[in-house]
């Protein structure tokens, strides 16, 4: 089920409840990062911050069929994926702010978000650098005879990089259980697809190492949603990695430092009437399953829960200076 | 090129340069990421894919590995590039290229085959830029025969130094700290090519010596200055190249103030303030009063919050007190 | 014209002069690399030694449709491509010795040979850290107008670098003038294709970077030679880089060291038999290009050039010890 | 699992240790290039695939950085794996993953993610195996806060120090030195683990203090034997592990000897043989007779001819001759 398939007015499956949770996770994102943004225009929050506006089909989709046994490595944009995932507001918020209370203890910031309670590995801020590792991941489930898959989320741009290369060879070649996620946003920084790869119709990539592999339409929740499932459960079934490349478009710029001289304002403009969360709001109102009045209560909702968060991370404190060095080899204990 | 005295940041600095070279010899080309389009990541090469085209800036994939490897191999085929890693972070995944190509052909030829690549790449930390973004590593690099390392921290030196890489007939590094790039300086009329085989001696001084390089320099020179309301007097040198590292200028700066700290913000431990201070120990010996100290960045990968990544660097404070201690010390 | 296209006796157009050629240089190369062997076991040759024994239809084959404007990258298996390149014997032999008198001065060795007049820009020992540089070659010739291809061969054990992957797109992304050879000898080190490659048809990968490739039988020196040579006429014509993968198969161990405890030596004995030199003499005198006083002249022409060659490493001289740090900088000149 | 003293060679102490550790932990397995069907291409781990199976003697591609990034995130996954990259010179290629992530997961999660996976590594020159076969970087890794470097020179180490540094709750990399593989040995009876906290003392002396690691450890020793017949006891110290590097045992030696050579075959400028001497400036500088000197490689790619190779290379001869000009020196 997807949402092209569906017409307006025609009678949909998808559960209100379902389609409920969906909306609320990406405006929750959405709502989230904007907060963010304002926050970082007042200097709560500093470094490099980048924001997933736009893409919030793909972390709610894939994200929503994963289990609690399964493990999720990111990039640097993953504020979306860790708040889906689980990780509560208020410590992604105080991570920003860098202070003791953030989930990796104001040490990691915007692009290193880590929870163990939701198998969250992290942001990773190099480029490809989270895919070895996410096969090493699914490698210790497959040895270790557990039933988690590796989910590993990376954008198109990260494709041009050897390690994609040699992850993607590796994972099919030892058949093991992660799925590859590419975030396809069409740009790299201001490098546009067409000038990063010789070949840009990126799921083609995933035959030459034999692994299956779906273009979706990453800006509809429920087309990335049903992939995902699809995907999740070949690879649970035993058969080897899959590859998902999720095709969708940043909204805002690459960071907060970008001033978006490689790309015209009317592409963007254009990308943004079709928006996962516009799109999927029609949808569900057309099809009689949310009026205003569910949204207004969404809204609020969310508002509050991003109130609290900026609260708790305001009321968060600094790790003392004396601490500096913790950190850097493991306090007692033995593996 | 420029007749005249200006102030102008080191971010211009670093663009003009470029943009002479690229004027003067056609086999000049930059090459690298966001380099075009996105005009630089931090904005060095803005409007420069207007006046030059696409051939000459030249936006790479993300493949550091390919286009610093592409560097190497375009410079033995004769061309001059200026392969431009965003940062250091990224470089550790050319770094076969770099020492294993780049430093070997010419040795590994018997001298046939030289490599005039120069590679450009911003360093440092303190934009909260947390642990994999906030690298100090040229002193690590210096460790790698047959490359040089060339640190510009002033305006000129960022304006003059890249010409003299350029002619230069073996692989250059180039390490720009992140933290330069908006600042203002004094450039002089006509630029000329910068010397990068010695060590400048920046202030004058006779009761230590402050061996440093990089954005180390300015606090060094605020903490010169502000020591100097207390009369002591302290020579800052700039390295301005770390390797080959010039030792007679700062070995001459010892014999006369007999005391030195090094002052850098790379991780302490196997620095290039450890080469230092060894060449000191071994060179200088007799004429030191006190034993050579060091300043440097914690060993920690670095933290996010603001004030712990402070407290990682070495400041102007911590300079400051250091001296204060160590002028006080007898030898 | 290949082999595999005209049976005994069949009317064959291929020069007797040109013949002779081929046969010449691929009995080179054996009978060189025999003598090398001989001379590692006196000690006279030291360090890693890889012989090319069996595969030396793919150098002459693929060097052979060169021009001398063009470059070469090799591997550490590169005596064969250096012979026949044109490094003189006796170059390449003090080389090996260690002697000034090598092409790079006996600073090299067996991995490391170079040579400016025939553009041979070495041996490299790192697997797959040649391409990038190929491809910064190849960009050269691109930017300057030259007509120079760059021709750079590894081994399929180099597919599964990282390396390759982003030198592929890279040149394929820039249209660059530059054949990938692929020598596909089925075995890195001890590991065997299907233990690397999750896809193990090697020209299939060329596909993903929309890069044209071939697959020839690398034990049949005319179809290498036709197949470099269709390779060679696209590449020049300007239509972008070419990927030819040559099938063939090392017959002896992969270094000095090896004793070859991961392939059964049926498998080898089988090889053999279908082997580049013994297949070519086989087919030419079966068209009557040849007989066994042909043969007999070449052998002896070789072995005497050889023997010079040997005799020449033998008087050369080693390179003074005050010498130790020269080529770690530039001596004087600027570039 | 031996109860007898015995003579091995180096290269089966390693092998012991793997298998010991294998048959101890299920967590425990081997991967890396020709581990499998090759027997390991300095044969460390013949046999072990007919032992342990496929999966846990994992044969690898030429994948540097995937296989190494993949034993970290198999390690956060809950085993304990033993990465083989074949030499130094290819971990290059792995940089990226070891430092940007073995190194930094436990800092960037503050502290929540430990990695604790090994990585081996035969390290050195000596077999003219040329510039780029010839890198001996463990003390340029020791630069690198996060990891732990070790490097086993004898045979008792080298057996014993693998479980200890899978025991150790972070990355541990471990070099073996290639010269080392054929040494034999004796081997205690009932091998214990090693600590990896401290260098240790190989021989008493009183003159001077020679500190080294790895295959320098065996000239010392050798060169030490040679002083003595001219009446100069040199204190030999290996130093096991090289970060985190334990001063107080070499400090104390050089208060009691007053003089100090170190010895190591990496390049020299920024070498850990420079950290080691800046350490002795700082807290030694008075109990100091003469300076500290350092004898290393020398910085030039490796040359393969032997003969300039021996040359590169810091030989017994002249730790002897050093040491005797040391000697005489007055403080
Ligand atoms: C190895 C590496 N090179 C360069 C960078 C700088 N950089 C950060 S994000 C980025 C663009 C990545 O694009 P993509 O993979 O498409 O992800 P997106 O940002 O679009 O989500 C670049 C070049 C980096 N972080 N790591
Ligand atoms: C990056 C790197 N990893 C490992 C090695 C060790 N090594 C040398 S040759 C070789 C096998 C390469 O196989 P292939 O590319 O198929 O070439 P072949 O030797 O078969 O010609 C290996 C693993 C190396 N030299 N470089
Ligand atoms: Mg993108
Ligand atoms: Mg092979």
């Amino acid at each position: 089920m997807n949402m092209e398939s569906t017409k307006k007015g025609e009678r949909t499956d998808i559960e209100r409840g379902h389609a409920f949770h969906l909306l609320y996770e990406m405006l929750r994102i959405r709502r989230f990062e904007e907060r963010c943004a304002e926050l970082y225009s007042a200097s709560k929050i500093r470094g490099f911050m980048h924001l997933y506006v736009g893409e919030e089909a793909v972390a709610v989709g894939v994200i929503d069929a994963l289990k609690p046994e399964d493990s999720v490595v990111a990039t640097y944009r993953e504020h979306g994926h860790a708040l889906i995932r689980g990780i509560p507001a208020g410590a992604i918020m105080a991570e920003m702010f860098g202070k003791v209370e953030g989930c990796s203890r104001g040490r990691g910031g915007s692009m290193h978000l880590f929870d163990d309670k939701t198998h969250f590995y992290g942001g990773n801020a190099i480029v490809g650098g989270g895919l070895p590792v996410a096969v090493g991941m699914a490698l210790a489930s497959k040895m270790k005879k557990e039933k988690g898959v590796t989910c590993c989320f990376f954008g198109e741009g990260a494709v041009a990089e050897g390690e994609f290369h040699e992850s993607m060879n590796l994972a099919a070649l030892w058949k093991l259980p992660v799925i590859f996620v590419c975030e396809n946003n069409l740009y790299a920084m201001g490098t546009a697809l067409t000038l990063s790869e010789s070949v840009t119709d990126i799921s083609k990539k995933a035959e030459s190492y034999n692994i299956i592999s779906d273009p979706v339409d990453g800006m509809d929740v429920l087309a990335v949603e049903k992939a995902a499932q699809k995907a999740l459960t070949a690879v649970r079934a035993g058969n080897g990695p899959y590859f998902l490349e999720c095709r969708t478009y940043r909204f805002r710029a690459h960071s907060m430092f970008d001033p978006e001289l490689y790309r015209k304002k009317t592409e963007v403009e254009e990308w943004k009437k079709h928006g996962p969360i516009v799109r999927f709001t029609r949808y569900l109102k057309e099809n009689d399953l949310l009026n205003d009045k569910d949204l207004d209560d969404i809204e609020q909702k969310i508002a509050s829960e991003i109130e609290e968060a900026v609260a708790f991370a305001d009321a968060g404190r600094p790790e003392p200076v004396e601490d500096l060095t913790r950190f850097v080899y493991s306090e007692g204990g033995k593996s | 090129m420029n007749t005249q005295d200006r102030e102008i940041t080191y971010r211009e600095a670093v663009r003009e340069a470029i943009r002479e070279a690229m004027q003067k010899d056609e086999r000049v080309f930059l090459m690298g990421e966001d380099v075009g389009r996105y005009g630089g990541c931090f904005a060095v090469s803005k409007d420069m894919l207007d006046e030059f085209g696409q051939e000459r800036i030249r936006d790479t994939p993300l493949s550091e590995s390919a286009f610093v490897g592409a560097g190497i191999g375009a410079a033995l085929g004769g061309m001059l590039p200026v392969v431009e890693i965003m940062t250091v972070n990224f470089s550790l995944l050319a770094l076969d290229q770099i020492v294993n190509n780049a430093a070997k052909y010419l040795h590994m030829s018997g001298g046939l085959f030289n490599v005039p690549v120069v590679i450009r790449m911003a360093t440092g930390g303190g934009k909260q830029l947390a642990a994999q973004h906030s690298h100090s590593l040229e002193g690590w690099y210096a460790h790698i025969p047959g490359i040089k390392v060339l640190t510009p921290a002033t305006i000129e030196d960022a304006r003059g130094m890249l010409w003299t890489a350029l002619m230069d007939p073996d692989p250059v590094l180039i390490f720009e700290n992140n933290t330069l790039y908006n600042m203002k300086g004094h450039l002089p009329a006509n630029p000329v090519p910068v010397d990068i085989d010695h060590a400048i001696v920046r202030r004058p001084g006779t009761d230590i010596t402050v061996i440093t390089y990089g954005v180390g320099l300015f606090k060094a020179l605020d903490a010169a200055e502000k020591l100097s309301e207390d009369d002591i007097e302290t020579e800052v040198i700039d390295l301005r190249t770390l390797r080959p590292l010039d030792d007679e200028t700062f070995l001459a700066s010892v014999a006369k103030t007999h005391r030195v700290l090094i002052v850098d913000e790379g991780w302490r431990s196997g620095g290039i303030s450890a080469e230092i201070s060894a060449r000191i120990m071994e060179r200088s010996f007799y004429d030191l009063d006190a034993p050579t100290e060091r300043l440097c960045g914690v060993e920690v990968p670095m933290p996010y919050a603001g004030h712990l990544e402070q407290a990682a660097l070495p400041q102007t404070e911590d300079i400051i007190s250091i001296v204060k201690r160590m002028v006080k010390s007898n030898g």
